[in-house]
């Protein structure tokens, strides 16, 4: 169960990886794909993750308190770009490495800090949200009704693939944006939401979900007003489920973020970092859009 | 008073109602209440458990997890290839275990209630991640999906459900000695021990009726999103107290009726979709939900104080 | 009563320790089937201790309690009841939003299978109850919709249930302790022809009670405590007033009414044809320094109503008030005490001490902005402040001590203790002697005196109508929310303040 | 009695403490338990009103939004170049007002108090969303941020800042009138008001207080973070409300100590500290902080019951 014996047990080192939270699958995968190299390269690690995302203060919290048990390297996903950096300072006077993943540092509060980060491994959310908007546009021919499901109001990771999807449908003039609600990244929200959404504006064809959670969520909502197939649905992360319900013709997309391959390019990094290594600034971690052709 | 206090409610109902009628077209539509009904089920249902405990002077802030739990339990069950009989009970025992050590914590070793039920909502969540590493599980056959995409007439099922649980409820919390104890407990626990009644064993039963109730929310959530998640029912909790105290129980117990508490939960649930429908802006929308909560209980209290 | 048989309940050696104090330190009390056994003594002198040990509210230190000849373990309620021992206990005990019928039957209601419960024969049996007791009460009213009076005999309706309706035993023990606190004449009668009626039956009573003529109406033995330890048990027959008086309290207790009377001086307030929506109507009087106005009337007349809104509890929708020859308009009770108004609530419990806070707290809380410099209180200054008044009132705790933890006479004591030292001029005091011992009254007649004589002027409502005729010297009678009659101290009898209650001189 | 129970409490944390120690070296170490009493200021802090609130008989479910009202207000007066001491004064004024108003809901309103502060909950948070459309506002100077990295003797900043308030908010509490109405207010609303006692102002007062400290707390929080983020201090409630219950403060209200507040908030800022220590997995956490939570409070309630 618990490696309690872990920190500072044993002659392997530790790294600790601090997620955003656990209550997601794509953190969970994270954890997977770290655990995988971890095991493979003989190293502890040790996986701490705040209850709730936007929790910052938590996060910095769990920093401290790792930096007490003697950590080699600190791999975090921040909750916030710009909170997270005097938890960071922390890490760097005690001399411990930091790799970024998933969300970028705020470079200029970084800098002025004196944080440096030995590498950060991801894929941009803008990014995503960008690739999202521009794959609505193709395949629905540059004209469509959109309706948007959005994340926790407030919350940076949704607000940047919103805004890489709404860039992405101004520039095409035949995109109309009906509607944009959120769902608090949940499922049932995602389901509640969108069916009332659809209550508003029957004329919606195309709906993206700034998380496939609410994406499935909204799939059933379809299903429940009997129009499965004829709303594209679009989410992001491409969760299992997900990419079952695109399989299944249910929804038409995904973003994928690949999180296993962040978690074990992450530790490896770290591993890396720990052999005096020196890292690229950046490791971009391919995004793809999942649709049923190309898989 | 609880007549008053009620009616006063319906009136903070109706008001939001027609103002909503008059803001959008979309509003008065069968298909729309419908709508409501139906996601206002959840968040109903969970509330009857949590009116049974607040009038008992208590308060269950592990109805979100217990959802969880409960659904988990069921959809590791279907998945594993057990009928759906014994699935369903298995979730409603898993419910009704965790709801009756909430009440044995409370009632035998006299915790406050906050406290045993505040350990029970973090080990009960816990126990759900720990049991699925996290993830969801989903894919069910339509056999069990027919808990939410059925229908009775035009009523869909989880409607039908919420009905069925309000009715038997009710007459539970009216009709039995046992639902006269709910009021006489939280009214005057002392009193109702002198009186010879058995109160420990009656408030274990409480709290346990609240998990068995989150539990047959739990089977509606899961046929709904047609996936079992460890991580649902977030928040549940106090949605329910909202519910329960919109509709004019009081956190001191001994008062409240499940009639206020479904009015509370309906005001609620049209009050978000009505926000949807008018395409409120997200941050504008927690602004607009507090300060609509606020007048319509004030409007039923302004009501109440006019009648003394 | 015979003392051949075998004894309905014997009590044996009953001690009780509660941290810092012995309630009860080796009691004995002997009971026999059809008598009525007065247990007397001061408050605080542990007989509710020991009554709440028969019912099973308390477990016992040490003893042992027999009943019919066998040894009985009663470790609950549940088991006292089993044995047929019911207490209609001093602090009420019921539950406030549940039905009349609802509270009588607690834990009792006759069910139809299943647990769901028959209406039809609960409300009957409820009437058929209420009306064996003269009390015209719906039995669906909700508890909290009624007077303390009314609450009262629900509470007594409760002990004397007939069980064969219900669970459990026929009722061989019956206690009461102080049952006719709140009580006026009519119902005080009305009880004492049940009590002969039950000990008929061959039940037994433990009859608790401060009012001693109520001891020698319907008292055949009386068992008297002091700080805990049993100093008499005797026979009714064979024991004095006044010795029970001085068994009790251990001293000379004085004159019972020593009212002094002294000239009426200038007037200090006047009420004019106040009214109040389904309460009062028409009151129309006035209270001059160093008078005492007594306020007679039955259960329900609105004396209690009247006493609230003079204190600003409650507001007045017709007429007005005249205080110190100004028109003042109460908002809130502040606004009544800013006019040198002080209010001894009837109900201790609910209206007059926060049960929580300490002896000295509840005493100073009317006095916060006099004690405290700055907002600042400086340490032990409430303790300071009840010293004098918890020795003048004899009150039988530390200034310190939670008054949860009082027995009931003390609880009222540290009420009327809250007003003595302030400014007030105009006390309205409801029931101020409820649940009071005979020493302590006679204290509280000599404040009254006391007060009076420095210029204030007193409203005392009070359902004891000796009290109230021999300290009163003008008694307004109410009836239904209206002063039926006025009587100066000459004039008044029992029978015409009686008969004008009862509305018959309407 | 609230004596004993604070002890029980205090044992409670003691064997936490114990365990702790035995299980690992870092925890017993001066920079960890600096760590502790930091990590725990800002949950402690706000607990200081939220027992204020609840031993006057109500809750206080806004104080998490109000932490970010006030944040977002200080910051947004930090940015745009106002003086220090004006920013921190109109920080701690939106505390305050937004706590007076929940008070007025309440006293003058007459609401239940979980309906006026979930209401401002939502209202609060929704203003801070709309004011800064949802983004952080960040990057102060250095002059600001020396209140989270600054420290006295090695006492750091936020430390010095809790034990300032618990030291005033003790004396309030314990020595003057407004301290001792919130107590009768609790303990007797009708007796108090009886007594002379201006209830409703006190009350008003009360969540003004609520409110208040909450800024207080926003400040610490805002330092630290290095910025003010209209989404902080979600979930503070539930934490707050842990703590002053775990604490021995009777949600029934009229009993309560800051000193048990306090022990409360340690139990659980060393219990999170700890787990973090042990490496348990989050998951499993939960379970953890679960059970220890329970068992925790039932040790002071089994002391408790021993006495008697
Ligand atoms: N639960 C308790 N905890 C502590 N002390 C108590 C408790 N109950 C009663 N006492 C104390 O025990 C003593 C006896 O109290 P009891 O209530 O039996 O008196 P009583 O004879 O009924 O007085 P009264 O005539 O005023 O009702 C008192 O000193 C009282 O303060
Ligand atoms: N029979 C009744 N049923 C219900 N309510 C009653 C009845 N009689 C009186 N009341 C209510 O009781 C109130 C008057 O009681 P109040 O307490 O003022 O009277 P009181 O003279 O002090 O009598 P008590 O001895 O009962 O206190 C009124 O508000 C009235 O509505
Ligand atoms: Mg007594
Ligand atoms: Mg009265």
């Amino acid at each position: 169960s618990c490696n309690r014996a872990a920190p500072g047990a044993g002659d392997k080192p530790t790294v600790a990886l601090v997620l955003k939270t656990l209550n997601h699958p794509f953190f969970v995968d994270m954890r997977r794909g770290a655990q995988e190299a971890a095991d493979r390269l003989g190293i502890n690690l040790q996986v701490q993750a705040a209850e709730r995302e936007v929790d910052v203060d938590k996060q910095m919290q769990i920093v401290e308190n790792l930096l007490q048990t003697g950590i080699k390297v600190l791999v975090i996903t921040p909750s916030g770009s710009r909170e997270i950096i005097s938890a960071l300072v922390k890490a760097r006077d005690a001399g411990v490495p930091i790799v970024i993943v998933d969300t970028r540092l705020d470079a200029k509060a970084a800098a002025d800090a004196g944080v440096h980060a030995q590498t950060f491994i991801g894929s941009d959310n803008y990014e995503g949200g960008r690739l999202a908007g521009e794959y609505t546009v193709t395949a629905t021919g540059g004209k469509a009704r959109v309706g948007i499901l959005e994340g926790i109001p407030g919350h940076e990771t949704g607000d940047s693939r919103l805004r890489g999807f709404r860039d992405a449908m101004a520039k095409a003039p035949g995109m109309t944006i009906a509607a944009s609600q959120p769902a608090n990244w949940e499922r049932d929200q995602g389901f509640n939401v969108f069916q009332n959404m659809l209550q508003a504006h029957p004329d919606i064809d195309t709906v993206f979900a700034a998380s496939d959670l609410m994406a499935l969520g909204a799939v059933e909502a379809i299903a429940a007003a009997g129009k499965t197939g004829k709303i594209r649905v679009i989410g992001f992360d491409a969760l299992d489920d997900a990419k079952q319900a695109i399989e299944a013709g249910t929804m038409a997309a995904s973003v994928a973020q690949f999180p296993y391959e962040m978690g074990k390019i992450a530790v490896e990094s770290a591993v890396k970092v720990l052999a005096g290594e020196k890292l690229p600034a950046d490791i971009m971690v391919k995004l793809e859009m999942v649709t049923k052709k190309r898989r | 008073m609880l007549r008053a206090r009620q009616f006063g409610t319906v009136i903070g109902l109706a008001v939001l109602c027609a103002v909503l009628w008059a803001l959008t077209p979309h509003f008065l539509t069968v298909s729309n209440l419908l709508n409501i009904a139906q996601q206002t089920s959840i968040n109903a249902i969970v509330a009857v458990g949590m009116t049974f405990v607040i009038i008992s002077g208590g308060i269950d802030l592990s109805v979100g997890s217990i959802v969880a739990l409960a659904g988990v339990a069921l959809g590791a069950m279907l998945q594993t290839g057990y009928p759906l009989p014994v699935a369903l009970a298995a979730a409603l025992a898993a419910g009704t275990a965790c709801g009756m050590l909430n009440g044995a914590l409370v009632s035998v070793g006299g915790l406050p209630p906050f406290i045993a039920t505040l350990g029970m909502m973090s080990a009960a969540r816990g126990t759900a991640l720990v049991f699925t590493e996290g993830r969801p599980i989903s894919g069910f056959d339509d056999g069990f999906r027919v808990l939410a995409t059925g229908s009775i007439g035009f009523v869909p099922a989880p409607v039908v459900v919420m009905i069925l649980v309000y009715v038997v409820a009710h007459i539970v919390l009216t009709r039995t000695t046992f639902g006269r104890y709910v009021y006489a407990i939280g009214g005057n626990e002392e009193a109702t021990r002198l009186s010879g009644v058995a109160v420990r064993f009656h408030k274990t039963l409480i709290y346990g009726t609240s998990g068995l109730i989150s539990a047959v929310a739990a089977i509606v959530l899961t046929a709904r999103l047609n996936s079992a998640q460890p991580i649902a029912g977030m928040m549940y909790e106090l949605d329910a107290i909202a519910a329960t105290v919109i509709g004019g129980t009081s956190l001191m117990g001994g008062q409240g009726t499940l009639a206020g508490t479904l009015v509370g939960a309906l005001i609620m649930g049209v009050l978000r979709n009505g926000l949807n429908l008018l395409g409120v802006s997200s941050f504008l929308q927690q602004i607009v939900i507090g300060v609509v909560i606020v007048s319509a209980v004030l409007v039923d209290t302004m009501l109440k104080r006019h009648k003394e | 009563m015979t003392t051949a048989e075998p004894p309905v309940l014997e009590m044996r050696g009953i001690r009780k320790a509660f941290p810092g104090v012995v309630a009860l330190d080796g009691v004995d009390l002997t009971l026999h089937a059809g008598e009525v056994h007065m247990l007397l003594g001061e408050n605080g002198a542990g007989k509710s201790t020991l009554m709440k040990i028969l019912s099973g509210a308390y477990r016992k230190d040490a003893g042992e309690i027999r009943v019919l000849g066998r040894d009985v373990d009663i470790q609950s309620p549940r088991d006292a009841l089993a044995l047929g021992i019911r207490v209609i206990y001093q602090e009420l005990n019921l539950v406030p939003h549940l039905s009349v019928a609802e509270n009588i039957f607690l834990g009792a209601a006759p069910t139809r299978g299943l647990g769901v419960i028959d209406w039809r024969r609960l409300f009957g049996n409820t009437s058929r109850l209420l009306n064996d007791l003269g009390m015209d009460l719906a039995p669906a009213t909700p508890l909290h919709r009624l007077s303390l009076a009314q609450r009262q005999m629900v509470e007594i309706a409760k002990a004397l249930k007939d069980p064969s309706t219900g669970s459990g035993q026929v009722a061989k023990i019956l206690v009461m302790d102080e049952p006719t606190s709140a009580l006026t004449s009519r119902e005080v009668d009305r009880l004492f022809a049940l009590i002969a009626r039950l000990i008929a039956g061959g039940v037994a009573i433990v009859y608790i009670t401060h009012r001693l003529d109520e001891v020698y109406r319907i008292g055949h033995r009386v068992s008297v405590l002091r700080d805990g330890r049993q100093v008499a048990t005797k026979r009714l027959s064979e024991v004095t007033v006044a010795e029970l008086v001085r068994l009790m309290a251990n001293r000379e207790v004085g004159d019972h009414f020593p009212r002094q009377r002294t000239a009426p001086g200038a007037e200090l307030l006047r009420v004019e044809q106040l009214g109040r929506r389904g309460a009062l109507s028409d009151i129309s009087f006035s209270l001059r320094s160093g008078e005492v106005v007594g306020i007679a009337g039955l259960l329900g007349a609105g004396r209690s109503e009247l006493a609230r809104v003079l204190a600003g509890a409650d507001r007045s929708d017709a007429g007005r008030v005249v205080c110190h020859g100004q028109i003042v308009k109460f908002r809130t009770p502040a606004d009544a005490i800013r006019q040198g108004i002080g209010l001894l609530p009837e109900d201790r419990k609910a209206e007059g001490l926060v049960a929580g806070l300490t002896v000295a707290r509840n005493l100073a809380l009317p006095h916060g902005r006099k004690l405290a410099r700055a907002g600042f209180l400086p340490r032990g200054c409430e303790e300071r402040f009840a010293e004098p008044i918890v020795k003048d009132l004899r009150v039988k705790a530390t200034p310190t001590q939670p008054v949860r933890l009082l027995s009931g006479g003390n609880q009222q004591k540290v009420v009327l203790g809250k007003w003595l030292a302030g400014d007030a001029r105009i006390f309205i005091f409801d029931e101020p002697t409820r649940g009071v011992d005979v020493g302590a009254k006679v204290e509280i007649y000599h404040l009254i005196n006391r007060l009076t004589a420095s210029g204030a002027g007193i409203i005392m409502i009070s359902s004891e109508l000796p009290e109230l005729l021999g300290m009163s010297d003008r008694i307004l009678v109410m009836c239904r929310g209206r002063i039926q009659a006025e009587f100066s101290a000459a004039d008044a009898t029992q029978e015409r303040v009686l008969s004008a209650a009862l509305g018959l001189a309407c």
